[in-house]
């Protein structure tokens, strides 16, 4: 079972926590936590037993970031989730030299909540114009930057 | 007209009278044109098209025209005036002056010249010229590519044409358009030559830049290719022009292969102008039902197939000619 | 040879799709001229959201509960009720829509208790101005009675309101009175009955 | 002078395709590095749409959110609904009664081919056939008929609630639903006849902007973009929601990754997007469309939920973050095409002008869903 496979495939890397998620609830077969700094290598072992990003996003809790991943695989029912903890205001390294797909959404969510990623071969706004200066979804934002 | 030619001498006259027909002619025939193609292809696309000015929308394109009058005239800043400006009469001229020989009944033609094919397919190769010139003084970058492909397009397509037209040359052995279809008296060149006219029909589909093969203009790639930037009467001129090439080849095509102005009970006018309206009908057919091929496929297929195509008509022609 | 086949192929290829256009060339018309022809709207067409007519009262049921205003996404509903001398529930003394804004979701339809709301057939809603977009409900009930024959529910006036809310705080004070009276009774009462055990006083 | 030299100098040159371009589908900007007429580099440049809905989402309740769901996607509003109402009623603890799930199952499935067609049609408007688009808005009219008559709009649908859906179909639905499913049937051929089997259709499209497998897994796509090149990840069967699991349908496949294969699945998707309609209209049981048991203040304890759907385009996911509070504490929005487009880059390169509309094209964009 490809669930077990990525466990085992994960034990190396001593992670926080790899758990079996409550799909019914969550909608997730395999939760994860690592450090920021293991992402590159958790990114790496997923695509070696052939999963691919479904979304990559973050949640501003305030006084830190919460980098959300996603991962699916396209033979075998098992969504991956990975939490990394993010502290501001750190950088995240890049997986997009992992995932080329990632690069637009590192890019986004650099956009929308100004998190720098170490090694980002193109790090720009992507849906907001490059002369803006506030980051939309971070809680500190006010709202309508033109009011 | 008793006394114009008194003064001027016969000849003369039969060219003014012929010329002030010609005008009329061809602003009354792309008004036709324009509204044709809209109710051909509203009907294939079960739409009613124009219906609201006149009965069945008969004068849309005539509300249109003043539209197009009325518009201001713009010339972008940093265009190469004297060419922008010239380009739309550039491309209008050479198109008026093929009616010259085009023979719409025994009578009807302004001068029977012995030449007259050639004129003609000189003349149509000047509207390259324009289209070059309208896309390169527009400084656009979709303007300078619809004028290049429509150069490629135009040169490539040009010579299958002259080959398949050089087989019916060779069955009437005259250039003179009058000669051409006294000789289809008895039967159509179509059906002794149905290869010839398919090849003739696809080539001049590509002359006069309609889809399939519409690439200068391909909006869903160039926006409006060579004509991006012009506005009111010379975006007017323009399309005068295509609709008016559009009689021409359908003309050309009606005296070659459709046997001219002869059929029953109806005067010989009344059946050219309907052989060239069947004609005009299939290239509207064609661009509402094909896609459009892309510009190296283009190429290819005018090289590739056209070309030994219309070379093995010839062949054959001549072969059938030299054994007779 | 696939030369020749392919050549052949392809323009059967083409006259087969001519074949298609012209058999519907000849079709008859799918279209509608739409001023001079109309279609028949659905059911479930969703305009703009007006007062239902009760086929008793004729009139709306609107309670001001602001049930509407509250679920609406884009806060475009300004509900204002008041109770009137004589009346059981609070009623609407205005209701505007900003229909400018209206996404047309439903929710407001939805979430009513009393089904006082629902949609309009109306799909002319172009206007000149944003102004011309603003419904208000009341005003608009009135128009769609006085088109069935029907009594027009008058809107309530300023001075109306002024006087209901005027009664409605007298009414209130009286109320307070009361239960102030009934209060300082209580209180005499309790005063009376200090000795009561805590079990009581904690009920 | 100066201007000439640079001119000779550089061999490539910018193209600026968009925003405004008809064949861009919306608002979409793509600079093009050209060299003649060949591409040498694509850099799509998104966001000209952008509303903000995620943020937007922070800041109303979850009922208010509804709307904003059906303006995403336009074309295949029902699934974005569908997507979020799941999410939603995941989080919770609402099922929806079955009468209402098949009820959903028939309008997404009608509202997927909807989507398909539309995109038949503007896509063979991009290769220059005009005619296709009309006879496939003639076919599409019908489905936005029938959707009006329990959805109430023609376009951005807000159907779907959480615990079921507000309105009931009835006997003219049904009726109306079965004469289109014959109807469309009684059309593939002359859909084949016009486009399929035409000699230009399928020069432009075979072996143009082929997607391999590497590629799919690398750049996380879906949806037809996926499939035609060989993958059969379907979410309505990888990972059976709603009513799916109870119907008998297949995911067809491509074999090539090329144009022509994703217009070939997209096509048997429709055909198999009727079966599923057939199947759920003869089993259709009775019984309420609502749960009973829905808060009308929905307050879902902490807690984060990730739903994906197959839409039109691809997988949806929604992704939920709650902390207690009436409002979400966050949204993402997983949108197919952000994925799809991402990989156009590199099918765009040494491609003609002609070729990259076309790909652009097969892509099957909803720009608005791409900028949010």
């Amino acid at each position: 079972m490809l669930q077990d496979k990525i466990k085992a495939a994960l034990a190396p890397l001593n992670l926080e926590k790899v758990a079996d998620g409550d799909y019914a609830k969550t909608g997730y077969h395999l939760e994860v936590a690592a450090q920021p700094e293991q992402m590159p290598q958790v990114a790496q072992t997923l695509l070696d037993t052939g999963c691919f990003l479904e979304s990559l996003t973050a949640v501003d809790l305030g006084e830190s970031f919460t980098m959300v991943y996603h991962f699916a695989n396209f033979f075998e029912l098992c969504r991956t989730v990975v939490h990394a903890a993010l502290p501001k205001p750190k950088g995240m390294p890049s997986i997009s030299k992992v995932y080329p797909g990632a690069n637009w959404y590192e890019r986004e969510v650099f956009d929308m909540f100004g998190i720098h990623f170490f090694g980002h071969p193109d790090l720009r706004r992507i849906l907001l114009p490059d002369t803006v200066d506030y980051h939309p979804l971070l809680k500190s934002f006010a709202g309508d930057p033109w009011k | 007209m008793e006394l114009l030619v008194h003064y001027l001498g016969s000849e003369v006259a039969r060219m003014i009278v012929g010329l002030i027909g010609v005008i009329a002619l061809v602003s009354v025939n792309a008004l036709f044109l324009i509204w044709m193609e809209r109710k051909v292809a509203a009907h294939m696309q079960l739409r009613p098209g124009p219906m609201e000015v006149g009965p069945h929308g008969a004068i849309q394109t005539v509300a249109d025209a003043l539209k197009l009058m009325g518009k201001e005239l713009i010339t972008p800043d940093e265009v190469d005036k004297p060419i922008f400006w010239l380009a739309p009469i550039v491309i209008f001229l050479p198109v008026l002056l093929s009616f010259l020989v085009i023979p719409f009944s025994e009578t009807w033609i302004i001068k029977d010249m012995n030449v007259g094919l050639v004129l003609i397919l000189s003349f149509s190769t000047l509207a390259v010229l324009a289209i070059l010139m309208a896309g390169w003084s527009s400084n656009n970058k979709y303007a300078v590519f619809g004028a290049i492909r429509s150069v490629a397009q135009n040169v490539a397509y040009e010579i299958p044409l002259l080959i398949t037209v050089m087989s019916i040359i060779l069955m009437v052995g005259s250039f003179k358009l009058t000669d051409i279809v006294a000789a289809q008296s008895k039967y159509w060149y179509v059906l002794l030559q149905p290869l010839a006219f398919i090849l003739y029909i696809i080539c001049a589909t590509a002359e006069t830049n309609r889809a399939p093969f519409d690439l200068p203009e391909a909006e869903s790639e160039l926006v409006a290719g060579f004509h991006t930037e012009y506005t009111g009467m010379r975006f007017a001129l323009f399309f005068l022009a295509e609709y008016t090439n559009m009689f021409i080849v359908s003309a050309i095509a009606t005296v070659l292969f459709l046997g001219g102005w002869h059929g029953p009970f109806l005067p010989g006018v009344i059946w050219f102008l309907l052989k060239v309206y069947a004609v005009i009908f299939l290239l509207m057919w064609f661009r509402w039902t094909f896609p459009r091929v892309r510009f190296d496929q283009l190429i290819t297929f005018a090289w590739k197939i056209l070309i030994p195509l219309s070379f093995v008509n010839l062949l054959l022609t001549a072969l059938a000619l030299k054994l007779r | 040879m696939t030369y020749i086949k392919d050549v052949a192929q392809g323009f059967y290829s083409l006259l087969a799709g001519m074949s298609v256009t012209i058999r519907y060339f000849v079709k008859p018309i799918v279209t509608v001229q739409y001023p001079r022809q109309k279609l028949p709207m659905s059911e479930a067409w969703r305009g703009y959201p007006q007062f239902i007519i009760d086929p008793e009262s004729h009139t709306h049921r609107c309670i001001a509960c602001e049930m509407c205003s509250r679920i609406c996404p884009s806060q475009l509903i300004t509900v204002e009720g008041t109770k009137f001398p004589g009346e059981k529930q609070k009623r609407a003394t205005k209701y505007v829509h900003e229909h400018q804004y209206c996404s047309l979701c439903g929710l407001c339809v939805e979430v009513c208790p009393t089904t006082a709301l629902d949609f309009s057939k109306e799909y002319r809603l172009a206007g000149y101005r944003r102004e011309d977009c603003v419904i208000d409900h009341l005003v608009l009930l009135q128009k769609r009675q006085k088109a069935a024959g029907l009594p027009a529910t008058p809107i309530p006036t300023a001075e109306e309101i002024a006087a209901a809310l005027a009664a409605e705080a007298a009414a209130k004070e009286a109320r307070e009175k009361e239960a102030k009276e009934k209060e300082a009774k209580a209180k005499a009462a309790k005063a009376k009955t200090e000795e009561a055990p805590p079990e009581e006083v904690k009920e | 002078m100066e201007m000439i030299t640079r001119g000779i100098e550089e061999k490539t040159y910018t193209l600026n395709l968009g925003p405004q371009h008809p064949s861009t589908h919306g608002v979409l900007r793509v600079l093009l590095e050209m060299d003649g007429e060949f591409i040498t580099k694509a850099d799509p440049d998104i966001g000209y749409g952008h509303r903000a809905h995620e943020h937007m989402a922070e800041n109303r309740n979850y009922h208010q959110f509804l709307p904003n769901l059906g303006r995403l996607d336009y074309l295949h509003a029902l699934a974005y609904n569908h997507g979020y109402c799941m999410a939603v009623e995941k989080l919770i603890g609402v099922a929806p009664p079955e009468r209402a799930e098949f009820i959903r199952v028939i309008t997404n499935e009608l509202n997927r081919i909807a989507s398909h067609l539309l995109w038949f049609g503007a896509y063979l408007l991009d290769l220059g056939a005009f005619t296709p688009f009309l006879y496939c808005f003639d076919d599409r009219e019908n489905i936005l008929d029938l959707l009006e008559r329990v959805t109430g709009s023609r376009l951005t649908y807000c159907y779907y609630r959480f615990g079921g859906v507000p309105l009931d179909i009835d006997d003219d639905f049904i009726a109306g639903a079965r004469a289109f499913v014959k109807r469309l049937r009684s059309r593939w051929s002359d859909y084949d006849n016009l486009v399929t089997k035409n000699v230009i259709f399928i020069h432009r499209t075979k072996d143009v902007g082929v997607v391999t497998k590497d590629q799919c897994l690398q750049y996380g796509l879906t949806g037809p973009m996926l499939r035609g090149s060989g993958i059969p990840y379907d979410i309505r069967k990888v990972e059976p929601y709603s009513a799916y699991p109870l119907f008998d349908f297949e995911i067809p496949v491509g074999q090539n990754g090329d144009i022509f294969d994703r217009y070939m699945v997209r096509l048997a998707e429709m055909e198999q997007s009727l079966r599923i309609i057939e199947q759920a209209l003869d089993k259709l049981p009775n019984g309420p469309i609502m749960a009973e048991k829905v808060p009308k203040r929905v307050k879902p304890a902490e807690g984060e939920v990730y739903q994906a759907v197959e839409a039109a385009r691809g997988e949806f996911g929604c992704y939920i973050v709650s902390q207690g509070d009436i409002k979400p504490y966050r949204i993402k929005l997983r949108v197919p095409c952000f994925a799809n487009l991402s990989v156009f880059p590199e099918l765009a390169v040494d491609t003609l002008v002609a070729d990259l509309v076309a790909i652009l094209g097969s892509i099957d964009l909803v720009i608005p869903e791409i900028d949010r």
